[in-house]
């Protein structure tokens, strides 16, 4: 394993130290690094929390700021955060006017931020993100993976929470952007944990991985590595069979990079995809592409499309003043 | 600190050891179909339990458990953190003090009943539940802690060839299939560490 | 070679092409990919040039926009860009006050951009980078390389010529930036040029080049893989010894990734990096952390110091607005 | 369009292709102490003359060698470019046509001394100019065409040993040291095919 570390048992730690030191100018560390909070609250104003394991780096503490969370919980390496984390956030961020999490859907979010909601004291509501379309959506199954579309709904109801709506109004708005938003993900390699020390799966030098998540479990299929267009070309077929009727208009395209993909692959992606997505008839009107949802340092990327229309379209252009995304302000 | 049963020790510390001395196999489980954390997920919260040992077995079978069960939900994370924290404490919650043979099969079904209910599974979805489930049933068959523990064994050993519908293994599909579920050997260790000390107390 | 690609001989105009397609609203693509220029001009303002080889992206098309560049041009991966291609990017962009070239002090830069001067028919100036303090800087060789402090200079000289400073007030501003940073890099692993397919160089699980460039080249020492503080310590004391008197006050901190590093490692080294700046008298003030000057898909990171002063730290938060660094606008 | 001089696409024809069938050769040296991009460069520039071949053959001798010499300039990138571009520009301008030996003596030194100007070096310092140098000595001296060919394998090998204070191998310090310079081999591989060319003629 080579990683740039002091130890196994403490990247957590030193990581958000560093995070949380060199965006001092708008965050702060909860107790014991339970979770990141803005350093200004804004009284009256529902908290949005979110959170998740770690290795998914700047999501979701590099989100935290105006515009987009109040407080951000890192579980270990890919583990969900426990409850603890959660209420304390809560305890330091909720003004008085309610709290929304945003979780993505894996059952260890899920419960865990489940059993936050049943302790916490004030109201709660949560917007549960499931973008994943290589995972099929039965009601038989756990049901699709939230993955990068959640930094989407973030900025979104992020913020409709700086205009002042009510909870109820951004669990609705959550809800919606999430149902338009449809996502895919390839990985050319896997990534490693730290408390492991090796690659989680081995793959050879022509094989890619199609259809993964983003903590480093293998996908739906091991395939022969293709070209870009021919990546594009599967994944936004499979968003926009997904997306269906609603696949029509203006829409946000974001390439995501895993970790270990540079700017160079993901803006090539970025064209293979955009020429797929507007040859089936949809208007890129935004765009985004970068390493914002990672799976630690994994080779790859995922893409997303959300459906916009103008409401959307207005508060993703809304500022935002985060560690990762800052526009506006 | 007085200890109110002496077995209570014995028995955290036998499972917090057999679980711990077991970790890079259930992370291996997990890394199969997973996420590769199930081994250090489950010991974080041993070790919690272990660092908090004398207090607990200070009090009560059923106050132990409900501390123990509330250590595992804050210090496991994942799937397994709320799910064995929910078991451990509904555990604490129904068990009569002292034990008995009778409260035992009582709140171990509650316990089950909490676990599926926190998770919204049965058994048959591939999860720590296929081990949970028989054992409950054997427990209540009155069978023996030796009997028990085989029961764990094979109901562990057949997750190798289910599908999963639950947990992250899921995700995989078809590919699930051939690789026996992490949260079911957790499950099986606990089991027959449980069963050896009950075996030993005979 | 895993890499999202088409085809090697296509990569960089693929890749160009996602790039000004994703940022259609502040970049135009010149003719024949030549340059990367800002969609509008400031008549009157002094044009700011750069450019050098692709795979180091962002930099420096990422790097155009208000604010910084007003044009960039992009050469063949690791190969300086020619002649012809700044003099494209100068007739598009001059508006009649000058052009100042920003180079890094490789030679095939250097004289690439030479030549262009001496062909362009207005004035041109040039401010040439060199901070990395792992090459020795003697009279008797090339000098040292510009690495990743070129997008400090960038930045503070392009927030300068936005306020209306004329060519040899910026040409001055830039050297003196230049003059007050320093960097060095270390790399965990090697990176794979498309047109060659296999790594530049082989390494061990355990080791590491220190001292690395942005070229894939070995760097000073091979030596065993370190500890992220000890790491930190060796590039950190570097820096400051070459800084000499220089290093008191105030200063920029800049991790750089060098592509297939994750932000959590990154932030895990700015952690290490601000201890041992500040054990050794300096304050930061400023940080920036991220992969801006990449090397393809190497792992590994540089570290880069700016010393800075009133003036510089005013334009270094002046507002930005270019694809990879945005800040109030 | 009529050709002036027949010996001059033979002449291009035989220096293009003899450095693109080197190119992976260039390459690997570069990889090793420089970054790895000496035969892409060398080919796209070798590509360009080859492209423009008909038009170049067109002209006399001194514009066709001016022209051929502004192609590796647009064309080439990195180091080299600049460097061959004036090379054969330089050789363009100062050469009488028809060529005659003593026109090329003078031309060829004008035009190291323009490569010397343009990278601010001199021989001895690991690069191209290793071997142009002492080639040009034994033009001057009225060496035969298969001598300079020696002279420059010679000159080329020798460069293994030497220590690199120009061009990105200098950044190697010490590490420099027993690698062939990328350039150097170039400058070889294209005086060979020259010189072959001129010994075929005689
Ligand atoms: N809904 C569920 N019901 C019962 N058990 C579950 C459920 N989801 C997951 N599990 C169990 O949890 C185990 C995984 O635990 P762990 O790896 O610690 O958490 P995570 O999956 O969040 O990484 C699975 O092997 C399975 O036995
Ligand atoms: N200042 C210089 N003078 C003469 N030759 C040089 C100089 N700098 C570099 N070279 C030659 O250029 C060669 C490298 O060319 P190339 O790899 O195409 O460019 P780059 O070094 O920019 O990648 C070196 O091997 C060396 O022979
Ligand atoms: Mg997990
Ligand atoms: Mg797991
Ligand atoms: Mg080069
Ligand atoms: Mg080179």
């Amino acid at each position: 394993m080579k990683k740039l570390i002091n130890s196994v048992d403490t990247v957590l730690a030193d990581s958000l130290n560093g995070f949380c030191r060199a965006h001092g100018d708008i965050l702060v560390a909860g107790e014991e690094l339970k979770f990141v909070r803005r350093k200004d609250l804004k009284a009256g104003k529902v908290a949005l929390v979110s959170g998740g394991g770690s290795g998914h780096e700047p999501l979701h503490g590099g989100l935290v700021g105006h515009g987009m969370l109040d407080a951000a919980c890192p579980g270990q390496v890919f583990t969900s955060p426990t409850p603890d984390q959660m209420l304390a956030a809560v305890e330091a961020v909720d003004t008085g006017a309610g709290v929304l999490f945003i979780v993505k859907n894996y059952e260890g979010d899920v419960m865990n931020f489940e059993m936050a909601a049943e302790m916490a004291s004030g109201e709660v509501a949560r917007v549960l993100t499931n973008d994943d379309v290589a995972v099929e959506d039965s009601l038989y199954t756990t049901g699709r993976r939230g993955v990068a579309g959640t930094l989407v709904v973030e900025k979104i109801v992020g913020a409709a929470a700086e205009e002042g709506r009510d909870l109820a109004a951004l669990k609705a708005l959550g809800d919606k952007v999430n149902a338009r938003t449809r996502s895919m993900g390839v990985a050319l390699t896997s990534c490693t944990v730290p408390a492991a020390g090796k690659p989680m799966f081995e793959i050879g030098e022509d094989e890619m991985e199609m259809g993964v998540g983003i903590h480093g479990e293998p996908g739906r299929r091991r395939v022969k590595l293709a070209s870009a267009d021919d990546i594009a070309a599967e994944m936004i077929g499979a968003i926009l069979k997904d997306l269906g009727e609603t696949a029509r208009g203006e829409a946000l395209l974001f390439v995501n990079g895993f970790g270990a993909t540079p700017a160079m692959e993901l803006y090539l992606m970025y064209d293979a995809a955009a020429k797929k997505a507007e040859a089936a008839g949809l208007s890129i009107a935004r765009s985004l592409v970068g390493s914002y949802v990672t799976s630690l340092d994994m080779a790859g990327c995922s893409l997303t499309v959300t459906v916009l229309d103008d409401e959307m379209k207005a508060l993703w252009d809304a500022p935002v003043h985060t560690a990762a995304l800052r526009w506006g302000m | 600190m007085s200890e109110t049963d002496p077995r209570l020790r014995k028995m955290f510390e036998a499972v917090a050891q057999a679980v711990i001395a077991h970790a890079d196999e259930l992370t291996e489980l997990d890394s199969a179909i997973g996420d590769g954390d199930h081994g250090h997920n489950m010991t974080r919260g041993m070790q919690a339990v272990l660092g908090e040992l004398d207090a607990l077995v200070a009090k009560p079978w059923n106050e132990a458990l409900k501390a123990a069960g509330m250590q595992l939900v804050m210090k496991v994370g994942g799937a397994s953190g709320p799910l064995y924290g929910t078991l451990v404490m509904t555990l604490g919650k129904s068990l009569d003090t002292p034990p008995t043979r009778d409260g035992l099969t009582a709140a171990l079904h509650a316990a089950i009943e909490a676990v599926m209910a926190r998770g919204k599974a049965s058994a048959g979805q591939k999860t720590m539940l296929d081990v949970l489930v028989p054992v409950s049933e054997a427990v209540s068959a009155g069978r023996s802690p030796a009997e028990v523990a085989e029961v764990a064994r094979k109901a562990c050993a057949a997750t190798k060839e289910m599908l999963a519908t639950k947990g992250r293994a899921s995700f995989l599909g078809e590919r699930s299939v051939g690789h026996i579920d992490p949260g079911a050997r957790s499950s099986q260790i606990m089991i027959e560490a449980i069963a050896e000390q009950l075996g030993d107390a005979k």
